[in-house]
């Protein structure tokens, strides 16, 4: 079934619209997407209808807004295939969830000489909360190598694992490389070990129907920000049983059952991991956003992804200097590239100027452009809003930039 | 020509051009100058970091004035430090203190110096300043004396 | 000048609705306060007109998200008048800001066998981190009592001062027994021996006007939601000569300077403790909320609050076996009680029912239940847009539950 | 009679009261009813915590019907408690496992029975049906044997 985008535009009314008297292109959805209309609708409901602190209040506003900040949980919960409401964590964006595995995690099962596996190619969310765990818990940091082609060189996984070995971070989709990695490949493996696996799912848990159950992944952390819904809202999925047996992340309101100066005893999940009162409307209102993408045929959503992205990399192609990152066949609907002998920023401020929203810099990701030994890339990421005809525009307006900037030095 | 004359004559030059595309293009004609860092001076300590692009700022003071060389890898912010250089470079420590840059926000180029725009620019600006005040209380240690 | 209420409560719009059949009375505020109107169309406008993810982007609509979201630092700098922008730290809510503390300065500054020194009525929020860091870190906690008139026994800081000291953590104003702790002379006496206080200033943040330099904290931290702003934002502030010294919280994005695999480096402040996309319509939109209070006569509202409490204090102390938590003279606008002989709980369904929203329960303050041997309290608190009307018939609706419950059972 | 008809009869007790009030006064003069625990059964092993109100209850298993008996520390709740019991009492494990429990819903109590309401019902009724599962996995062992 094709997807009618012109009607799925008008979900998204801040795209149609002008700036610097140009027409709006918004290629950042992969930095963050915009936020679909019956989000906005269930805030305004909420501050204007019923709002109330949850789960401790005992009065009318209260008891509607726990029943619907509940009722979210379960939605992601089937979003993703989880077995247990339990394993539904929120937080405020898939960095915190990192952050929360790699310290709750590392408490309770990293010692001195124990190995951490990362790759090469995560983002910088997925870097450094081990960096800061492995110095605390004198743990070793290990790498997956990618290719020059991003291809993650998952055969090497097995020269990495040895008896210390305790958990496996990677990103299920690069947002530099745009590549799929072969996360279940890479979890059957690390489990064959008793290895558990963290998979960032930042950028694929739109762009892919997930099953945490079929993955089998240990932890999934993704971002509502990303995925039409809004700002400061996340969600860590962990299996259950781990989750039980790891020290909660931070102290407060909720995640207890007795506090006594001598001893606190913690609640059950999920409100162990769920200190303070939580962004109630974001949570609540980031509902519609999963019944949005519920609703949405995903199959014909991420085919038209891929052919938007398709189409924008054959254009590319042909533009002379034209160095594109990521060009090995699991590619998501990120293209990250450079023109040769132009300073990825100067293209970044004209094509601004044109309309063009995109991303240029180090794309939180510092070793991939140490991998290319580049100071920066120019970033085009698409979304299930965006169009052929954009994709058009967006390459005529950088033929523009790039003579402005006078040409791809290209030296033979 | 005071600083203030300076940027009023760089506003004057930008009025010629009413499309963003021709401001940016001026712009890149004023990087393309080659007058620029030879490969080794762009030193480390030259060099004023940001995430999108780096820019490197040389200061001498000379008889009362700093002048100041800069460059940077990206030829659009080259073209803004050749500006900034214009109005600031050869001046005396006081008036680069006193100075009120208004001709960046006059051009309607503000957002390439917004705090949060990690080009470099802004470092740059408050590195000339820190400079600034270096050479002024070496100045006034020196009349001390 | 008097303040013109009505007015004010058109600025609440859900203040003025029924539930179940009777008119709303919003008696719980210091669990969440209502958002103002003006937060809702500011998030309106974000999500209508201009969004993009901040700091990074290099386009029109992060450019303009990234301008606002900084204006608001300085907003909130200057609300609290601290000295520099760079002590404003955005996170989730006050219980963050804590756990930041807890973890950051512990892990900088506390070594086996130190001291942290809290007091018996603290919220859970500013206990629980501090057991965790304490457990971590092999540090002892200290408390300072307060005695049944729910003062705090602030002469026996003496006594709990040792060279082992490093910090004290302590509520502004509690949040069960609504009492006004003199923070500024337990700051002065803590740095006169070299010791660090975090003010928990959820409470207070909009019940006073805050100085922060004047009072000296070296942290305070409270939340948006109890000031009429988006959920899911909080700020921490903290010198900046402290922050400099402490090791980050989170890692991430925005948060470094260059990662590498062999070392990473950090951001400077605030950015070094903000890690991962924040939640940017809801800082821009608290944003809002920080104006409101600016354009609000706060030595009116906090009149008014007093006087409101003060009225509904006389009224129940006329009731038949009611016990007060906190008589004592520094109070705020919160009221915790009981009634003898019966549960808090009945009487709250009963009022839930007639149109009053309060808190029951152990008021996340175990140590305050235990305090007094009781199993939970019932809480009304205050704000600026409730009417001495709401509390006539507040106090008709419990004479009628009680009646109902069968009349205070009093033991002579 | 069966589950479901004691849950009707219940609802139509409560159809004469219109007023939440009533329904509350209703529930208060169940609760009321001294037919409760003797203090020294209010065991820590019967305890069901929920941080708004206490929950006793305490299982017998006879002649393969579970009767149950119990108790809250609000009276409310108390009364609540009455009527499930009313409903759930002296059955079979399977009657209580496999019952719908409707009424209270229909009763327009359904927020007192929220997962979230933390006053110790919902986790009471689930300790009612481990109970039920536990006794039946008891009766198949016996029967096997
Ligand atoms: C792969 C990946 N991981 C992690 C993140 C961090 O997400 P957030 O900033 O929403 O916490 C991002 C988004 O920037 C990402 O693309
Ligand atoms: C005194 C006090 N501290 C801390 C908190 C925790 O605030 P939050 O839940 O917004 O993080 C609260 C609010 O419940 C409070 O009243």
């Amino acid at each position: 079934m094709a997807l009618d985008i012109l009607k799925i535009r008008k979900d998204f009314p801040i795209l149609d619209q002008k700036v610097y008297g140009k027409p709006l292109i918004y290629f950042d959805s992969a930095a963050s997407a915009q936020k679909v209309l019956s989000v906005l609708k269930k805030e305004e409901q909420l501050v204007l209808e019923y709002y109330g602190n949850i789960h401790r209040g005992a009065h009318y506003m209260a008891d509607k807004a726990t029943a619907e900040f509940e009722a979210v949980r379960d939605s992601v919960k089937n979003f993703i295939n989880a077995r247990f409401r339990e394993e539904i964590i929120f937080t405020k964006g898939a960095t915190e969830g990192m952050n929360l595995v790699a310290f709750s995690f590392g408490e309770s099962f990293i010692n001195e000489g124990d190995e951490i596996i990362l790759t090469e190619m995560e983002h910088h969310a997925n870097i450094v909360p081990w960096q800061m765990m492995a110095m605390r818990r004198k743990a070793v940091i290990k790498v997956i190598p990618f290719s020059d082609d991003g291809r993650l060189e998952v055969e090497k996984l097995d020269s990495l694992i040895t008896s210390k070995t305790k958990i496996i971070a990677v990103a299920h989709i690069s947002n530099t490389l745009g590549m799929v990695n072969p996360v279940k490949e890479i979890i059957a493996k690390a489990h064959s070990h008793g290895i558990k696996v963290l998979v960032d799912g930042a950028q694929s848990v739109k762009h892919f129907k997930i099953d945490v159950q079929d993955m089998d992944a240990d932890f999934y952390s993704f971002s509502s920000h990303k995925m039409y819904g809004p700002n400061g809202v996340g969600v860590l999925y962990g299996k259950r049983e781990l989750l039980d047996k790891m020290v909660p992340y931070q102290g407060g309101g909720e995640m207890i059952s007795v506090v006594k100066f001598e001893k606190t005893t913690y609640n059950s999940l999920p409100y162990k991991f769920e200190a303070g009162t939580p962004d109630i409307t974001g949570v609540i209102a980031f509902g519609e956003a999963v019944r949005y993408l519920n609703e949405m045929d995903t199959d014909a959503m991420i085919s038209y992804e891929n052919s938007l992205t398709c189409y924008c990399m054959d254009e590319l192609k042909k533009i002379k200097g034209v160095i594109i990152y990521g060009t090995w066949k699991d590619h998501s609907s990120v293209i990250s590239f450079n023109i040769k002998g132009i300073h990825h920023y100067d293209l970044a401020m004209i094509l601004d100027k044109g309309g063009v929203a995109l991303r240029s810099g180090r794309l939180c990701a510092d070793p991939v452009m140490d991998h290319y030994g580049v100071s920066g890339m120019l970033r085009v990421s698409f979304d299930v809003y965006n169009t052929f005809a954009e994709v058009d525009s967006f390459i005529v307006l950088l033929k523009k930039a790039i003579k402005m900037l006078g040409g791809a030095k290209i030296n033979e | 020509m005071t600083i203030e004359e300076v940027q009023l004559e760089i506003i004057d030059e930008f009025s010629f051009y009413d499309d963003w595309m021709d401001k940016y293009g001026y712009l890149i004609e004023l990087g393309n100058d080659p007058e620029s860092l030879n490969p080794d001076e762009k030193k480390e300590k030259y060099l004023i970091d940001g995430c999108q692009s780096r820019v490197w700022l040389i200061p001498e003071y000379k008889d009362g004035l700093i002048s100041f060389r800069g460059e940077s890898d990206a030829i659009i912010v080259k073209g803004l430090v050749a500006l900034l250089l214009r109005v600031l470079s050869n001046r005396s420590p006081s008036e680069i203190i006193d100075a009120d840059l208004h001709f960046i926000d006059d051009l309607g180029l503000k957002q390439n110096l917004s705090p949060t725009r990690s080009n470099g620019l802004v470092s740059m600006i408050k590195q000339m300043r820190l400079y600034a005040v270096a050479y002024k209380e070496l100045e006034e240690a020196g009349t001390k004396n």
